[in-house]
């Protein structure tokens, strides 16, 4: 119990060690308009200078009542809304969804639709972790990656555009497979782009990975160990990086992951630098997942049968895969209508945000912007 | 009164010396507005160099290739609002950029831009270039300290300390400098030449003293210069708040940091402000350890041919840049709404043809040679900046701390004993 | 119009001698008090620079060592109010009166 | 070269020292009062270098309102001297302090103008300072004859230092 | 992993177990209303007893769930805990007396040192209104289990906070969308909705475009948020 305790965060004002000057405690808001909160995201920091003693998160801003909007709409209805979570990420949280209403139909999506599902969801994987590495390099002050990472997720969201016609939220899949077949051209598209952006993630990494100030500024900062990430639930490259070798597309394999060769890349230390390092190498195994995909892709159809109005059996079950940022869960009550009776979302981005408070304690203010760019919120996501 | 003003063309030392008021304000007055459009060309340039570093094309609206840009920004920035914090210290508000600007633009008193080109020579020049520009730093901490908000005020407690620790290496390195000014050496360092005898702090001495021993500071008692001028670069990189030292208005941690509650007129002043110290301290560099407006290779291309030479580059820079201009004219889109920019390109370029032209007239063209070698060093510069920008990330607090008193202040002091003791022996 | 010479110097030196003191004597703010002290010195500085117009250098050489001095106790006086400051939430200058705490 | 306007800048930086020595002790906010003891040491400052004494000047600046007052500003931000402002400013031994000290200073006057000894020594001629070479000649006498001086300032400000940090830190 | 000589690290009074056990079953079977009953009648034909099912998940039915940790903790717990299956989903219904112990227990025995989720569900028709699901993983196990609840409104459930760190903002947002109060949470407050709202979204009464009208024209000064 006492481990556990550990790892409890709150805010406790008016304690704390205190190491220049007591009189210089200063309570300051950070957010929720702020450049480096990825959003509506409102830290309420305790700082002794620049030292940290504690955060607050204030979150909620952007809450849309997802849960709530579910229970008033048919299966079919609700799947686009799920895209609106992790915006960035649309594509997983559709997978997730349509994949948690299958099971609950108890139907299988068929072969094709499944490799299409793999590949692009690894697509999205990779343009989430360009997003991410943006926006984190921006937030340590880095600004060019940014544009790097812009310039060749643009390529991911053409290839989206032309297979359903939306660039983020895509709305790729149905319950059952998949709504349309790949366009003519598609293997072509996406063997290109795998041969484009691989030197392309050399690219940033010859900017930062050696980078002295980028070394320095994420080495050891953040910490989080392995035992800190299970207690807080933290899940996704955030625990790979702290030595738990643990991916749901390999512990517990749904669509068709067990078929392709690839492995779960992890670091030691847990700090910053090396979630760093495990989304550089996550990008290249997602790269890899869609090369196999790609080359092996079968023909058939992209729909499974399934009935006009999906009414479920009664029932419940949890689905979960691994999204970009951590585990991805859709608990679905159902009471054989054909609206759920109850849809949970378990987001990584909320659960993840909670481990700030542990991971920022002790260090400096401009660290609180490295490891909530290192946490890869989206607070779509958080908020619901 | 006309003799007077027209007796001092014939004159080889600066307005300030001669006693010469006409000439001395005239000279102010030409610092000032060829400082003001430095700083307008340097906006436009950072923004196109930044963007052509992170593949895109930056501004390209305003004007043919944004050239106009930096002017509808001061535009805009003088049309706004101008908002002053509830709570907040009025008058020390108020004057907080003007403390910077000052400070900023006091230093171009000393900044020799040729033999003769220079407000005045002050007998202790570099220490009153590096006392002036330290004073930028009392506008930062009070403007922060006025705004009465949380943001500010971390801002200036980080860049009053930062900026008065680096001073200090700052500082060391350039008594490195200094001390070349006076010492010859004698065994593999030995210039063999005779210099002035006496070390100088004037920035004008300083300059000659290179001259006389035939190198460049930079150069001087290899490596010794170089790691003074090392250290003196990167200190001055953070003496302006510059990426990767950017952290006083840090905008993913700090908002803005020490600016973030000025707006319109008065932060233009502090961005002005910023520039310019980017130019001054990179004018101190460029005279301490690249020898100023010396002309590459002063005293090894002599003679009428290389004279010629070197005195042609001016107007030929201007005529290349000129026919640059023309040349992107020449490509604009065929188009009627481009026909506007097109001609405006062409206009641009043959005003800079024309200036080019005007600069290879014999009289004028000996005249400007100095400035133009110093502002092309200055220039160079000015582009280490943009690309430390594009490059590097921020550094944190305590890692800036360290880099300061840990890495560049013993880095400094070596460097100045050894430099005596090289300069002695 | 008269001539200035080091008298006027003086002047102005007993001048801001006596605003110094005046400060010293009278505000209870201790940063205030350290600002007046740095007057003081500021004034005996500005004695010696106008006695070396009559008398050559030593005048100035001793300024600079008073600067040095003032640097010295600037920062010893500034960290005794830190240290005081943490201690009491003051800066009240006559709420120093004890020799240790 | 010759100062110009020696009168007009005398009296206009005089003026500027005294506006800002008044306001430094009489402002009931420290930061007003520093920026106004910082006008005053650039006016010293001005006057030093009428005094044919630059290299003082620049130390002036760069030590005096580059470094110590940089220092202040940091200390009472540090401070927070709200409370501090709404107190009462002056003590209650003010209107003996200020007749003692308005006296020092008027008897300072005196000496100074009407005293045959002190107007005796300061008819003196004014003796020659290069100012083109006062910075070397300063730095001469500050190795040479003051050389034991000079090694006790540095000592002195090394003990400053320690001082300073054990002062302000609390854990070392 | 299973050690099942090893004893309970805290072992409940044994005077808890069969009353508990006796209320569950008391308290489940009579409830069965028309529009939602569908769970319930899943549970209730997935009584001990009926013999086990096929492990492979193709019912619509729940089936018994035999494990060699279920058969510990009905040892230990007796009725006071069901263990179900369906569509290859164990789950666990416990008590609301014995929930604490039992995380504890499947934390500390049983490895289960994830815990992916704590969410409720809403059923305004039955007596016990709430039913309370912890979502947990064991990585040692590669296992997924949920552990269920059934409360009533006004009742409050131990916080488990002190067993898995995660659950303090999930607890946060239970408390948040349907009122359930968790003992011995060191912040209970509102996480997603702000403080001082009126009512609890994600309960069935909660109207899908009702809102707190006082709140939202105290707090931002607008009419009414649609």
């Amino acid at each position: 119990m006492s481990e556990a305790s550990k790892y409890l965060s709150q805010l406790q004002v008016g304690e704390g060690e205190q190491t220049f000057l007591d009189s210089n405690e200063l309570i300051i808001n950070m957010g929720p308009q702020h450049p480096a909160t990825h959003g509506v995201l409102r830290v309420i920091l305790k700082l002794d200078g620049e030292k940290v003693l504690g955060t607050e998160c204030v979150i909620g801003y952007l809450h849309r009542g997802v849960e709530k909007i579910a229970e008033n709409r048919t299966y079919t209805m609700f799947n686009p809304y799920v895209d609106r979570m992790d915006y960035v990420a649309a594509v997983s949280n559709g997978l997730g969804y349509c994949q948690a209403v299958e099971r609950l139909l108890n139907i299988e999506a068929p072969p094709r639709a499944n490799y299409i599902r793999v590949i692009l969801t690894e697509l999205n994987r990779i343009s989430s972790h360009q997003l991410w590495l943006g926006t984190h390099a921006l937030d340590i002050g880095a600004i060019t990656p940014l544009f790097y990472t812009f310039r060749d997720r643009e390529e991911i969201l053409k290839i989206f555009e032309k297979y359903c016609g939306a660039r983020l939220t895509t709305h790729a899949f149905r319950i059952g497979g998949c709504q349309y077949e790949t366009y003519e051209g598609f293997e072509r598209d996406v063997k290109s782009f795998c041969n484009f952006v691989a030197p392309k993630i050399e690219e940033y990494e010859e900017l930062l990975t050696t980078n002295r100030i980028w070394v320095e500024r994420t080495k050891g900062v953040g910490v989080l160990s392995a035992a800190g990430c299970k207690a807080l639930g933290v899940t996704g490259p955030v625990l790979r990086a702290s030595g738990v070798k643990w991916d749901i597309r390999k512990a517990q394999p749904y669509a068709n992951y067990s078929e392709f060769d690839f492995e779960i890349p992890t670091r030691q230390s847990g700090d910053t630098y090396d979630r760093y390092m495990v989304r550089m190498a996550e990008m290249r195994q997602s790269l890899r997942i869609i090369r196999q995909a790609v080359e092996r892709i079968p023909e058939g159809p992209i729909m499974a049968k399934v009935p006009k109005v999906i009414k479920p059996p009664p029932g419940e079950v949890y689905h979960s895969i691994e999204a970009p940022k951590g585990e991805l869960g859709y608990f679905i009550v159902s009471d054989g209508s054909t609206q759920p009776y109850r849809l949970r979302v378990r987001p990584p981005s909320f659960v993840n945000l909670q481990a700030l408070d542990l991971m920022v304690r002790g260090q400096l203010v401009a660290d609180v912007i490295a490891v909530i760019g290192t946490l890869d919120i989206v607070l779509g996501e958080v908020d619901r | 009164m006309l003799t007077s003003i027209t007796s001092y063309l014939h004159s080889n030392e600066t307005p300030g010396a001669a006693g010469n008021m006409f000439w001395a304000l005239l000279y102010i007055l030409a610092i000032f507005l060829g400082l003001s459009i430095a700083v307008i060309a340097m906006n436009w340039l950072e923004r196109k160099v930044l963007a052509h570093m992170q593949v895109r094309l930056g501004p390209m609206r305003v004007g043919p290739h944004g050239l106009l840009q930096p002017i509808a920004d001061a535009l805009k920035l003088l049309i706004k609002e101008d908002i002053m914090p509830a709570h907040a210290d009025r008058l020390v508000f108020w004057m907080a950029p003007l403390i910077t600007v000052l400070a900023a633009f006091t230093t171009f008193i000393v900044v020799p831009f040729g033999p003769t080109h220079a407000v005045t020579d002050m007998n202790i020049g570099i220490l009153f270039m590096l006392g002036v520009s330290s004073l930028g730093v009392l506008g930062i901490v009070t403007a922060g300290w006025a705004s009465n908000s949380h943001y500010p005020l971390i801002g200036s407690l980080r860049s009053s300390a930062q900026m008065v620790s680096y001073e200090v290496a700052m500082g060391l390195a350039v008594v490195s400098a200094v001390l070349m000014t006076s010492l010859h050496g004698t065994g593999v360092y030995g210039t063999g030449t005779t210099g002035s005898g006496t070390g100088t702090l004037s920035m004008i001495g300083i300059v000659k003293a290179q001259y006389d021993q035939q190198i460049w500071f930079a150069f001087k008692f290899f490596p010794l210069g170089l790691i003074a001028m090392f250290v003196f670069s990167v200190a001055m990189v953070a003496e302006t708040n510059r990426a990767p030292f950017d952290l006083p208005e840090a905008e993913s941690e700090l908002t803005a940091g020490f600016h973030t509650e000025y707006s319109g007129f008065r932060w233009s002043l502090f961005f002005l402000a910023e520039y310019s110290a980017m130019i001054a301290v990179s004018s101190i560099a460029v005279t301490l350890w690249f020898g100023g407006w010396l002309r590459p290779f002063p005293n090894a291309l002599t003679g009428a041919t290389w004279d010629l030479l070197f005195s042609l580059f001016p107007g030929f820079s201007f005529l290349g840049l000129g026919a640059l201009a023309l040349l992107s004219a020449m490509r604009m889109p065929r188009h009627r709404m481009f026909k506007i920019q097109t001609i405006g390109l062409a206009g641009f370029g043959a005003l800079l043809a024309l200036i080019g032209l005007g600069l290879l007239v014999p009289p004028l063209r000996d005249r400007v040679q100095d400035i133009y070698w110093f502002v092309a060093k200055v220039a160079v510069f000015m582009y280490l900046y943009i690309w430390y920008r594009g490059t590097f990330p921020r550094y944190r607090f305590d890692q800036l701390m360290m880099v300061g008193w840990k890495i560049l202040l013993p880095t400094a002091l070596a460097a100045l004993i050894a430099t005596a003791v090289v300069g002695v022996f | 119009m008269v001539p200035i010479t080091p008298i006027h110097y003086l002047i102005l030196a007993a001048a801001l001698f006596a605003l110094g003191t005046i400060g010293v004597l009278t505000r209870r703010n201790v940063v205030i008090v350290l600002m007046s002290i740095e007057l003081i010195l500021n004034a005996v500085n500005l004695n010696l620079v106008a006695f070396s117009r009559l008398w050559g250098l030593n005048g100035q050489v001793f300024a600079i060592f008073v600067i040095t001095d003032a640097a010295a106790e600037a920062a010893v006086g500034l960290g005794i109010l830190i240290a005081f400051f943490r201690n009491r939430e003051t800066v009240n200058m006559d709420e120093v009166d004890l020799l240790k705490w | 070269m010759q100062p110009v306007a020696t009168t007009f800048f005398f009296y206009f930086l005089s003026a500027l020292a005294l506006l800002g020595a008044v306001f430094v002790i009489t402002r009931r906010n420290a930061v007003h009062s520093a920026l106004a003891l910082i006008v005053t040491l650039l006016a010293l400052a001005g006057i030093y270098l009428m005094l044919y004494a630059p290299f003082v000047a620049g130390v002036q600046i760069i030590l005096y309102a580059g470094g110590i007052m940089v220092l202040f500003l940091f200390v009472i931000m540090l401070v927070n001297l709200e409370r501090a402002e709404k107190e009462k400013q002056f003590n209650q031994q003010w209107l003996i302090a200020l007749v003692a000290a308005g006296g020092l200073g008027l008897l300072f006057v005196r000496v100074f103008t009407e005293s045959k000894t002190v107007s005796g020594l300061l008819q003196k001629p004014l003796a020659q300072l290069a100012e083109s070479t006062n910075t070397q000649q300063v730095g001469i006498a500050l190795y040479g004859n003051y050389m034991l001086a000079f090694e006790i300032a540095s000592l002195l400000l090394l003990v400053a230092i320690v001082g300073a940090v054990v002062m302000a830190k609390k854990r070392i | 992993m299973a050690d099942e000589e090893k004893p309970a690290v805290t072992p409940p009074p044994g005077n808890e177990q069969k009353p508990g056990g006796e209320k569950q079953a008391g308290s489940v079977e009579p409830i069965r209303p028309a529009e939602h009953g569908a769970p319930e009648t899943a549970r209730s034909q997935a009584k001990p007893g009926e013999g086990p099912r096929p492990a492979k998940p193709t019912g619509a039915v729940p089936g018994s769930w035999d494990a060699p940790m279920v058969a510990r903790f009905k040892r230990q717990y007796g009725s006071g805990l069901e263990a179900l299956t369906y569509l290859g989903q164990d789950y666990l219904i416990v008590d609301r007396s014995l929930i604490g112990n039992v995380l504890l227990l499947l934390r500390d025995r049983e490895q289960f040192d994830y815990c992916v989720d704590v969410t409720a569900v809403h059923y305004p028709k039955r007596e016990k209104q709430f039913e309370v699901i912890w979502i947990l993983y064991s990585f040692a196990r590669n296992e997924r289990i949920r552990v269920k609840t059934i409360m009533a409104e006004g009742e409050s459930l131990p916080s488990s906070v002190q067993i898995w760190p995660t659950c303090n903002w999930l607890e946060r947002e239970v408390f948040d969308m349907f009122g359930i109060t968790f003992e011995g949470h060191p912040e209970l407050k509102r996480i997603l909705l702000p403080e001082g709202w009126n009512g609890h979204p994600l309960r069935k009464d909660y109207g899908i475009i009702q809102q707190d009208q006082e709140w939202v024209q105290l707090n931002l000064g607008i009419e009414s948020g649609q």
